[in-house]
């Protein structure tokens, strides 16, 4: 998956408990701040997780709050220096095209995580774990890269 | 289970006004009380429903729902539903959403009293 | 070693790189904060957790950048509330004994770590792990707690 | 590697002083940089060494070992070496090091340069 991440370097194992987000913000941020990013994208990073979280939680775990859940941070540097950032679970596998986000024009409460996460990084990848539950890759890199389509980005 | 960081939420009803001002992050664990907190603000059907958001240095999803199911409720008492003092980084969770434009934004909450 | 660990939270990974130490804090601060401990006191602890690290990787790992240390944070609650935090490393296996605080009086640079987390914690234990690595296991209590020789500490 | 959150250590001369006030954290990663440019400015053997902590909001024992080195450089030169501006936590880690009485330690820089 991750060709060029070149620092693997914290691990952090949390249960699926809600008054745990905090804390994964804080080290998130933390961790972004040290991959070079500022401190409005820090805090955009730690939401993107805190809603990746919350997922797990809720639909991953039903809301059980002993569930696992483990999130690796590592700090690409090579060609497109940024952070990547793994989450898994042990939690209900389902297939990765049902994770996705709603029409916004339908406002109601509920089915924005998966938007605000997709808005805030740059590659998003849910699969399956080989025996249970789910894996997500976020990748966000430091400075604007031209998309992979073709469509060079303002930088 | 003791948890220091737990999310405070102070109401206050001024006339025909009331206003709700959560004091501290707004995440999955604290939105269920905000969420309380507005229904039963609303209870009374106020004309005017104040959510003063000066000090949320942090809200997610779950709070944004918070607030649209809030709003949904104001609609349907026909009082309004304004929200005032955003913290820069909570204004970008807005604008992520695209629900900058839906809710009634304001800076201060003298404004958010006299609108 | 701990009967009334209650809640065995969170663990965290990282490797013995200084830049890592500012993540290592901001967990344990927050995670101090949810056990209910006060703003001074959250940022003792993590004093109290930095000190230590910076030991591991000075002395157990000889500044080698790429050791593996694991911290395991866990909120207290039983009878005597408080948070416990368990650090392991693959390092170096010293004799418990040779980690003491030096003399204050002799001002000079060093030797002030293991001084600084005695004073912090409550509970201050070094111990070999099994293959390999040290083990240091920190309490602190939420509210002051008679000391276990007869003498009573003022509350 | 890049890193934003890096201390920035900052050095003014003023007739016989010599101010040096790093902003951000002083951990083992940052020290080393301290300990480098207190030597510097130690060079030309300052009457007054001023360290001005007041945008450290962390310091451990790293830190306080560079700053007992540099005293007792100042010492050797026969110079003051005074620190300023601490914030409370950084303060309560002088405390509990027993090192603040060991220091010249005042409140602002002005009492610092008259000190
Ligand atoms: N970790 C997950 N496990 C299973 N399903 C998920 C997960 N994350 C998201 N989903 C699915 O994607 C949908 C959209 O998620 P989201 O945008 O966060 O909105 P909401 O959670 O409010 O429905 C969810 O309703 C759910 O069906
Ligand atoms: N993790 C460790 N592994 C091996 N030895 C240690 C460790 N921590 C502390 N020590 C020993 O304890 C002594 C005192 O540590 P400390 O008070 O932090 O002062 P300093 O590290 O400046 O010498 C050290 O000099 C070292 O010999």
């Amino acid at each position: 998956m991750s060709s060029d991440a070149s620092q693997p370097t914290v691990r952090l194992e949390i249960v699926s408990h809600p008054s745990l987000l905090a804390a994964a913000r804080a080290l998130v941020a933390t961790i972004a701040q040290r991959c070079g990013f500022d401190e409005i994208q820090c805090g955009q990073i730690s939401l993107a997780v805190d809603e990746a979280l919350c997922n797990i939680i809720r639909h991953g775990y039903n809301c059980r709050d002993d569930g696992r859940i483990l999130i690796s941070l590592s700090q690409r540097e090579a060609q497109l220096p940024g952070i990547e950032i793994v989450i898994e679970d042990d939690a209900l596998q389902v297939d990765p095209d049902t994770i996705r986000s709603r029409d916004l024009d339908d406002i109601r409460p509920g089915g924005l995580g998966v938007h605000i996460i997709r808005e805030i990084m740059d590659e998003v990848s849910y699969t399956r774990r080989d025996r249970r539950g789910m894996r997500l890759t976020l990748v966000k890199h430091l400075h604007p890269v031209a998309a992979a389509h073709n469509s060079e980005s303002n930088t | 289970m003791s948890n220091t960081q737990e999310l405070e939420i102070f109401t206050e009803t001024i006339d025909d006004a009331v206003i709700v001002r959560p004091v501290g992050d707004i995440d999955l664990s604290g939105a269920p009380a905000l969420r309380q907190q507005l229904k039963q603000a609303q209870e009374t059907r106020p004309g005017r429903v104040v959510v003063d958001l000066g000090e949320v240095p942090y809200m997610d999803s779950s709070g944004l729902a918070t607030l649209v199911e809030a709003m949904q409720i104001a609609r349907k008492n026909q009082g309004k539903l304004i929200i005032c003092a955003l913290q820069q980084k909570v204004r970008s969770i807005f604008e992520i959403a695209r629900l900058d434009m839906v809710f009634k934004i304001v800076n201060t909450r003298d404004e958010a009293m006299t609108l």
